[in-house]
Order: structure tokens, then C-alpha cells, then sequence
């Protein structure tokens, strides 16, 4: 591989980190913002394998089984740590994909801007700081409540599905 | 909109800004001072073939059974938002089955990629994979029978005992180091004959037990998602 | 031994789901106990000396080292007290929950990982512990299973994992100028190869990905939004203890490999800008949690303001600052369980629950610094080793510092004055907050009634912490040979 | 410049394309596929670095796996729906 192959790998991962950065940025669709991360994981992963290639080496492996069989090798470290970061990511992605599944449940929208305005108002709610906040609801038992879905939440997603 | 364009800079800038700095390193001349030591001793000191094997589970162990933490934590958060305890998905809309075809498929299928997810992974020390790509592929054995018999799910509490039994699996062949006055994770019963199936002490073990480990959580990370909801 | 502190709660952490019900209650406490134990001991024996485990027998620059010094082994008798004392029970309300293991196992893995960070020698085992605590830090987040604190918790994953992406592209930076990931193998690299704009970008990338868990200005969007959402003692455990840990894995990159002014400035500059934001936007806010998570954004900011300082005064300063938070902060977030959000409830809460009302006055006094409180000695410390810098940058800080106290007296006095005030409010009762914040209030009069005592020791970590020829030394004689230098950085 | 090079240069005009894609496509669902296509792109790359433990796991987890939950995902938030979907993507980017 040249000089050039190098380089144009370099910006292949430097722009899905930045297409994914960007689309974490601007995106609003909270299943578009987990694509995002997806992205610019890839990105910064092929960017982790890159900085253990050596031009001219063979992957990590013997092979015939002989230790005196000494031939150049790529850096295993880096991709030690790449495996390490991809099952990371997997795991978070799923667990961000939970969150947005019940957040969609509850708030039946999946814009970023709308669940914020309801999280904030509900905020305020919980917190009794809004002036509609009645008085036999006390201000603490409000934040916590039962487990259970509500009545109320069940409601909420109908209109959409 | 100022917002947006703003924001779209920012984000050529960065890049930029990092293309800039990575083209001043050595692009495929690493210093890679410590990966070369490893290099040269790896196969004498821990016995696996595959070196990225030893640097996964020998050099950098503690690193793995952190990820393992990681997919743990992951998988009971993802318990904990979902809720309640898992529930098999209901029958299908089409009534079930999912056709003939897909079913004797399945059948066919899930023997063999279970006889290649123990491949994957017991062969992990010698050739290109291991606990993670092999555990992949159980989870996928797992999950596939679901999609043409979504009655017949594997147990929650079958997949709980195996991703605990593993995980503590992994952390006391760590553990065992200690009682032979070695530091934790050390790797036991001897580097073996590199090349060979039973080599690098204990390495297949602890991979075998990542496999189990990550098969277990990531169908139960699957089956969770699969669940349908009441907004599906 | 060392290992342990991190072994022990992730072995009980996976077998937790597995338990009879029984052994499941007294498990992750009896193992916390555990781990204090070993604190307390590894503490102890690094006054004399730092003890250097490699795990798996392999020499440093190949394998992982955890270092025990002084900080560690106070900082792992901390996590497990605090844990302990933040452990998740039933609901406020008095109703057994459902997802309790869940919880625990979440607890658990979260208090390992914060041993690991505390203890770490290695850059890129310090990134994955520090994510395994921010995932187990998201679980809990979502524990309290409003859908507000759902969104919230999607944000604070989102940012988390920008966070970490970006420090992982700030490791990738430094590996690959480098070679070595070794935090004591770079110490040596360093001068030759990572003191260059190159390298200053790798620290920075790294201060910001882990900066979001500390709560670091620019990237602590998500901490009112989480701390208002979720369980009290889950906000506690967040401001409290998950922060400080993430600053000491940045100070620790700071010290070792990163000794050099432009680092130091950056620090300052992004603390004292953590600093005003959160102290101006706890004078405004009218929500007691959230008058919480900017007060600790502004507290997080002192800490990085006097960690940029220098040498070994600054250190300790940094130490006296992080522990007085680590101290101060969960006993307020546990009130807050007591008390509820709404500031202007607390009317009069001090005639129904005397006890509560008499606690906070002691913590908001602490916090502003009033003299024979530990807040006072962390700010003193703070303020000297400001005054002992050149003037500019420096002096600024320290006026920032005497500024926002001031403010900071202002928004606690007036909630002492609603607390006492004569107006009735709604109050909730909650036995166990009390008695946890007050185990916090004896910890605090304790540590002010000790304050000489403590200073020797504190003095002597503070030194063990900035010394890097000694960590280096240390680290390498820990090997059986002297680390193979197969060529140098071209 | 030689064959390998080329290669490399349409995986990374390709790669670009799919994650471009992915992030402004409407439909969510093929969003998906393209991010699932950009992991797979990325795991050609590992083989050519001489990584090809990285290869297999980058193919089995962030294309395969991954794919699936993201797809099981979409179908709990009700995106294979193509009229739920015009709806909530009217201000989407």
C-alpha cells in the first residue's frame, strides 16, 4: 500500500467521525442520533487500527507454529483495544435504544426537542415550582412515582401508533 | 438555522483540526514500543498463535473483564428501563408459525452455528477469533429459533445463570493465579506447544468463558428488544 | 490485595441476580466492607511506601500496572463508605422495588470501576473502567423509571459516548506518537515526544471526554437535567463520587505526562469558566436539586482550579477541595430525597424536622467556608496556592473564587432563611435520608475537629501524588527486567 | 498509485456515501441498513490493515448485531410503519 492508500484511509475515518459528530450535533430524531454514534464509532475505531499498521507488516498470527519464524508484524495492542471499544459500543447502543423506546412509549414523539420540552415541564411538575402545582400533592412524592406504567402514560402513546 | 451552520463547522473544523494533526505522525511507521516488546516475547511467554489473543486476555485482561463489566452493566440497564422481567414475544400477527421453510431452516441452522461458535471460540488462541465473535454467533443460535417459533424462547433465567456462571468463571481462573503467589489474571498451566489446540494455559478457558459470557448477555439483549411492545 | 478492591465487587456484581433472596441483602454491603478494609490498609501502607501490583505478572509497558498510592487507597476506602452509605433501598414511599437487584448489581459494578480508576497505571484501562462506570452511571440514572428521567438519561448517554469517543480518539493520538500506553512509560516518553501541540491535543481531547463525567464546563449540559430526574442517592453518587474519580484519572494524566504550562492553564481556565457558570445558575435556580447540580458543576470547578496549580500545594489543595465535596454533597443530595425539589415548600421545615433543617445549616455553612469547618481549610488551600502564583491568570482565579462565595453565600443563606422562616410548607418524611446525611454531618465535624491531625498526612499524599520520578521508579522496579526499549520514536 | 489503492479510494468515496446517508436519509429504517453498510465497509478496511480479528468482530458486531437491534428497535418505535414515520420526520434534518 502507498503513501496515498494511507492517506485516503486516514480521511476515510477522520470523515465518519466528523459526519458522525456533526449528525450528534444536529440531528433531532433520537434514532437518527444513535446512528450517529454508530458512525463516528466506526470512524474512531478504523482511526484506532490505523495507528498500529506498519507498512510492509503481516497480521498478528504465527503461523507453522514456529517462535524462530520471525517476521514483521503489525501492532497487536491497537487492536486489542478496537475489539475492547466495538462490544463497548454495542453495548451502549443498545442500552441508548432502550431509552429511546420508553421515551417514545411515554412521550409518543421521538424528536429530541419535543421530549425536552416535556421532560422540563414534567421537571417542574415533579418539583411542585410551577403555580398549577396543587397542595395535597406533596412536592416529594411526586418525583418517585410507583413502578407501574400510569394511566396517564398508557394514553399518551396512543394517538401516535 | 445560525445553529446549524454553526454547528456544521464546528464539525469540519474538528476534522480538520485532527487531519492536520495525524498526518504529522509517521502514517505506517508507529513507534509501537511496547506492541514490539509483546511481539517479541508473546509467543514464549503466553503460547498463543494468535497475538492480539494474548494481548486480549494475557497482557490486557483486566482490560476484557472490564468490557465484559461493561456488556453486564449494559444488559441490566437495559433490564432495569424495559422492566419487569423478561416475557416471551407474543404469536405473531400471521398466527405464529413462521412458515414451513423458515422453521425446517432454523432446524438445520441452529445445530451448526452452535458447532461454529464453539469453534470460533475454542479456536480463538490459534486463528482470527474468539469469546466475542464467537459469542456473537451463539446469540445468534439463540435468537433465531424465535423468529419461526416465537412461543419456544430461551429461558431469561437459563441465559442469567450462564452470563453469571461465566463471568464469575472468568474472574476466578484470575483469582486462582493468586493462591500460586501470582498477581491476578495470570495466565496458568504453562504456554504449552505453540500452534496446538490445548496451548496457552489457561487462554481457551478464559475465552470460552467470554463466549458464554457475551452469547448470553447479547440474546438477552436481543430477546429484550424483540419483546413487543405495547407501542408496536 | 490490590486487585481485589476491584475483583471482589464485579465477582459479586454477576452473581447477584443469582442469589437466594436471603444473601442477595447482604452480599454487596458485606463486600463494600471489604473494600474499605483494603483502603484503609493500602492507605496506610503507602504512607510508607506505594505499592505497585502488575496484573497478570507481566513488566509495565506490556501489561497493566495499578498503583496503590496514598489518594488511591483514601479514595477506595471513600467509594466503599459512600457506596455504603448511598446504597440503593426501597422507594422514598416506603414500597419494596422490583428492580432492586438490578440496581445493586448497577451499584456494585459502578464502586469496582471507581477502584479501577482510582488505582489505574494504564491509559486505556483507565478509559474502560471509566466507561463501565458511566454505563452503570446511565442504568442508574434510568432507575427511577420516569419517562423525564428517560429523556434525560438519553442525553447524558449521548454526551457520555461523544465524550468517551472523543477521549478515545485523544488515546489513539497519544499511542500513536508514543508507542506505550503505560502512564509511567509515558511519563519518560513524554518530554521527547508528547509536549508539542500534538500531544497538548490529546489532553485536551482526553480532559473532554472524561470532563463529562466530572462535570467540566462545556460538556455538563447533562448534570442539571440527570440530577433533577433521578434518585437522590443516584445523584449523589454521580456529583459525589463518580466526578472525583474522573478528575483524579485527569489529574493523574496531568501530573505524570502532561507537566507543562499550557496543560495547567487549560485546566484553570475551564474550571473558573465551571466555576462562574454554576454558581450563577444555582443563584437563579428556584428546584433544590437543581440548585445542587450547579453548585456542584461550581464546586467541580474549584477543584480543577486548584488542581491546575503546580507542584504539590496545589495537589493537596485539589485533594482538600475533591474530599470536602465527596463529603458535602451526597449528605445534601439526601436531604433533597427528604425535602423534595421545590425551594419555596421548605418553608418552615425547620419546625417539623429540627434535625434536618439543623444539618444543612451546618453543610451551607462548610460549603461557604465558615472558619473551623473543612470547607474552610479546602478554600484556604485553595486560595494560597492562588496567591503563591505569578499574577494574571492566577490571581483572577482566586478572585473568581472570593466572588463566587459570596454568591454562593447568598442563595444558602436564603434558603436557611426559608427554612426557618415562619411560613408553613409541605414536607415529606424519609428516616433513612436523615440518618445517612447525618452520618456525613459526624464525618464532616469529625474531619474539623481532626483538622491538624489530618494535615500531615494529607501534606504527604499530595507530595506522593506529584511525584513522578517516584511513581516512575516505582513502576518500572516493579518488573523482572528493566523494559526492553526496542528502538525509539522516529 | 497502485490496484490496492484504487480500491481503497472507492471503499472510502462509498463509505463517505453511506454515512452521509445515514444521516440524511428519510427513512429511518434504510438509515439503518446504511449504517450497517458503513460497519461492514469499515471491517473490508480491517482486512486490509492486517487486522482481521478486528475484521470478524467489526462484521459480526457492528454490522450483524448491531443491524439487528437497530432494526428490532425500529420495529418497537414503530418505524417499519411508513405513515408513522412521514409524520415524526417532518422537521427531521
Amino acid at each position: 500500500m502507498s503513501e496515498f492508500g494511507l492517506v485516503a484511509l486516514l480521511v476515510g475515518a477522520l470523515g465518519l467521525i466528523a459526519i458522525g459528530i456533526a449528525g450528534l450535533v444536529l440531528a433531532r430524531n433520537l434514532f437518527r442520533l444513535v446512528l450517529a454514534l454508530a458512525v463516528a464509532e466506526a470512524g474512531a475505531n478504523l482511526l484506532l487500527v490505523l495507528a498500529g499498521f506498519r507498512q510492509g507488516a503481516s497480521a498478528p498470527i504465527i503461523e507453522g507454529g514456529s517462535t524462530l519464524h520471525q517476521v514483521a508484524m503489525v501492532d497487536p495492542i491497537p487492536q486489542a483495544m478496537v475489539l475492547t471499544a466495538i462490544v463497548i459500543g454495542v453495548g451502549v447502543q443498545a442500552l441508548a435504544l432502550a431509552l429511546a423506546v420508553r421515551a417514545r412509549e411515554a412521550y409518543g414523539s421521538l424528536d429530541m426537542d419535543q421530549l425536552r420540552a416535556r421532560m422540563e415541564a414534567d421537571i417542574i411538575a415533579a418539583a411542585g415550582t410551577a403555580p398549577t402545582t396543587s397542595q395535597e400533592a406533596p412536592s416529594g412524592a411526586r418525583p418517585l412515582p410507583p413502578p407501574l406504567p400510569s394511566p396517564a402514560r398508557i394514553a399518551a402513546e396512543e394517538p401516535s401508533s | 438555522m445560525l445553529t446549524r451552520y454553526g454547528s456544521l463547522l464546528f464539525a469540519t473544523g474538528f476534522a480538520f483540526l485532527l487531519f492536520s494533526l495525524f498526518i504529522a505522525l509517521p502514517m505506517g511507521e508507529p513507534p509501537t514500543l511496547a506492541g514490539q516488546a509483546i511481539l517479541n516475547e508473546a509467543a514464549n511467554s503466553v503460547g498463543a498463535a494468535n497475538i492480539v489473543t494474548s494481548v486480549v486476555l494475557a497482557y490486557r485482561g483486566i482490560d476484557t473483564l472490564g468490557e465484559l463489566s461493561i456488556l453486564f452493566a449494559a444488559a441490566t440497564a437495559v433490564g432495569l428501563v424495559l422492566g419487569g422481567q423478561a416475557r416471551a414475544p407474543r404469536p405473531s400477527k400471521e398466527d405464529g408459525a413462521g412458515g414451513f421453510i423458515l422453521q425446517t431452516g432454523v432446524d438445520l441452522l441452529f445445530p451448526l452455528l452452535l458447532v461454529v461458535g464453539f469453534y470460533i471460540i475454542l479456536h480463538g488462541h490459534l486463528t482470527p477469533g474468539g469469546g466475542f465473535q464467537g459469542g456473537v454467533v451463539l446469540a445468534a443460535a439463540l435468537v433465531l429459533p424465535v423468529l419461526a417459533r416465537p412461543e419456544e424462547s430461551p429461558s431469561p433465567a437459563a441465559l442469567a445463570w450462564v452470563e453469571g456462571l461465566a463471568g464469575a468463571a472468568f474472574i476466578a481462573t484470575g483469582l486462582a493465579a493468586l493462591a500460586y503467589d501470582h498477581a491476578f489474571l495470570t495466565p496458568l498451566l504453562g504456554a504449552g506447544q505453540l500452534g496446538d489446540l490445548f496451548s496457552a494455559g489457561t487462554l481457551p478457558l478464559l475465552y470460552l468463558a467470554v463466549g458464554l459470557k457475551v452469547g448470553a448477555e447479547l440474546a438477552k439483549l436481543l430477546l429484550r428488544l424483540a419483546e413487543e411492545g405495547p407501542a408496536a | 490485595m490490590i486487585a481485589l478492591t476491584v475483583a471482589l465487587p464485579l465477582l459479586a456484581a454477576f452473581l447477584l441476580p443469582l442469589l437466594p433472596a436471603l444473601a442477595r441483602q447482604f452480599l454487596g454491603p458485606l463486600v463494600l466492607l471489604a473494600v474499605a478494609a483494603f483502603g484503609l490498609c493500602l492507605a496506610g501502607n503507602a504512607l510508607d511506601a506505594p505499592s505497585v501490583v502488575a496484573i497478570g505478572d507481566f513488566r509495565p509497558p506490556l501489561g497493566i500496572v495499578f498503583y496503590a498510592d496514598g489518594v488511591a487507597g483514601l479514595f477506595v476506602f471513600a467509594i466503599a463508605v459512600v457506596t455504603l452509605l448511598l446504597w440503593p433501598c426501597a422507594t422514598p414511599n416506603g414500597q419494596p422495588d422490583p428492580q432492586i437487584t438490578r440496581k445493586h448489581s448497577l451499584t456494585l459494578l459502578m464502586a469496582a470501576a471507581s477502584c479501577a480508576l482510582a488505582l489505574s497505571g494504564d491509559l486505556f484501562n483507565i478509559y474502560v473502567f471509566y466507561e463501565l462506570a458511566a454505563v452503570a452511571g446511565y442504568g442508574l440514572a434510568a432507575g427511577s423509571r420516569t419517562p423525564a428521567a428517560q429523556v434525560a438519561t438519553f442525553r447524558f448517554t449521548l454526551l457520555g459516548s461523544l465524550g468517551s469517543l472523543l477521549a478515545l480518539i485523544g488515546i489513539t493520538l497519544i499511542y500513536f506518537r508514543a508507542g506505550s500506553l503505560n502512564l509511567a512509560h509515558l511519563a519518560e516518553l513524554a518530554p521527547s515526544t508528547l509536549h508539542d501541540p500534538l500531544g497538548l491535543a490529546g489532553f485536551l481531547l482526553i480532559l473532554l471526554g472524561f470532563g463529562v463525567k466530572s462535570e467540566l464546563f462545556l460538556v455538563n449540559s447533562w448534570a442539571p437535567e440527570v440530577y433533577a430526574t433521578a434518585e437522590s442517592r443516584v445523584s449523589a453518587l454521580l456529583a459525589g463520587l463518580i466526578s472525583k474519580l474522573a478528575l483524579l484519572a485527569v489529574v493523574r494524566l496531568l501530573v505524570l505526562v502532561f507537566p507543562v504550562p499550557e496543560a495547567s492553564q487549560l485546566l484553570l481556565v475551564l474550571g473558573m469558566l465551571g466555576i462562574l457558570t454554576g454558581e450563577l445558575a444555582a443563584y437563579r435556580a428556584r428546584d433544590f436539586r437543581r440548585l445542587l447540580a450547579w453548585s456542584s458543576i461550581g464546586q467541580l470547578g474549584a477543584a480543577f482550579v486548584a488542581f491546575a496549580i503546580p507542584g504539590p500545594a496545589g495537589l493537596m489543595a485539589g485533594i482538600a477541595v475533591a474530599l470536602h465535596h465527596l463529603m458535602v454533597k451526597p449528605a445534601l443530595f439526601l436531604l433533597a430525597e427528604r425535602w423534595g425539589g421545590n425551594l419555596a415548600q421548605l418553608a418552615g421545615a425547620a419546625r417539623n424536622s429540627p434535625i434536618a433543617a439543623a444539618l444543612f445549616v451546618l453543610f451551607a455553612l462548610s460549603l461557604i467556608g465558615v472558619p473551623p469547618l473543612p470547607g474552610f481549610w479546602a478554600k484556604y488551600l485553595l486560595l494560597s496556592g492562588l496567591a503563591g502564583e505569578p499574577a494574571g491568570l492566577w490571581w483572577l482565579a482566586g478572585l473568581v473564587v472570593l466572588t463566587t462565595t459570596v454568591v454562593e453565600a447568598v442563595y444558602l443563606f436564603r434558603i436557611i432563611g426559608t427554612l426557618y422562616g415562619h411560613q408553613q410548607g409541605s414536607v415529606m418524611q424519609s428516616r433513612t435520608a436523615t440518618t445517612g446525611s447525618g452520618i456525613f454531618a459526624l464525618l464532616l465535624v469529625g474531619t474539623a475537629l481532626s483538622a491538624p491531625l489530618l494535615a500531615a498526612p494529607l501534606q504527604k499524599m499530595a507530595t506522593q501524588l506529584a511525584d513522578t520520578d517516584g511513581y516512575v521508579a516505582q513502576v518500572i522496579s516493579a518488573t523482572i527486567t528493566a523494559p526492553q526499549r526496542s528502538g525509539t520514536a522516529p | 498509485m497502485t490496484a490496492l489503492d484504487l480500491v481503497i479510494l472507492a471503499l472510502v468515496a462509498l463509505l463517505i456515501t453511506g454515512a452521509l446517508a445515514a444521516m440524511l436519509l428519510r427513512n429511518l429504517l434504510g438509515a439503518a441498513v446504511a449504517t450497517a453498510l458503513v460497519s461492514l465497509g469499515v471491517s473490508v478496511f480491517f482486512v486490509i490493515l492486517r487486522a482481521p480479528d478486528v475484521a470478524l468482530t467489526e462484521a459480526a458486531v457492528g454490522a450483524g448485531l448491531s443491524g439487528l437491534l437497530l432494526a428490532l428497535a425500529a420495529r418497537r418505535l414503530g418505524l417499519w410503519r411508513i405513515e408513522v414515520q412521514q409524520s415524526e420526520e417532518e422537521r427531521q434534518c
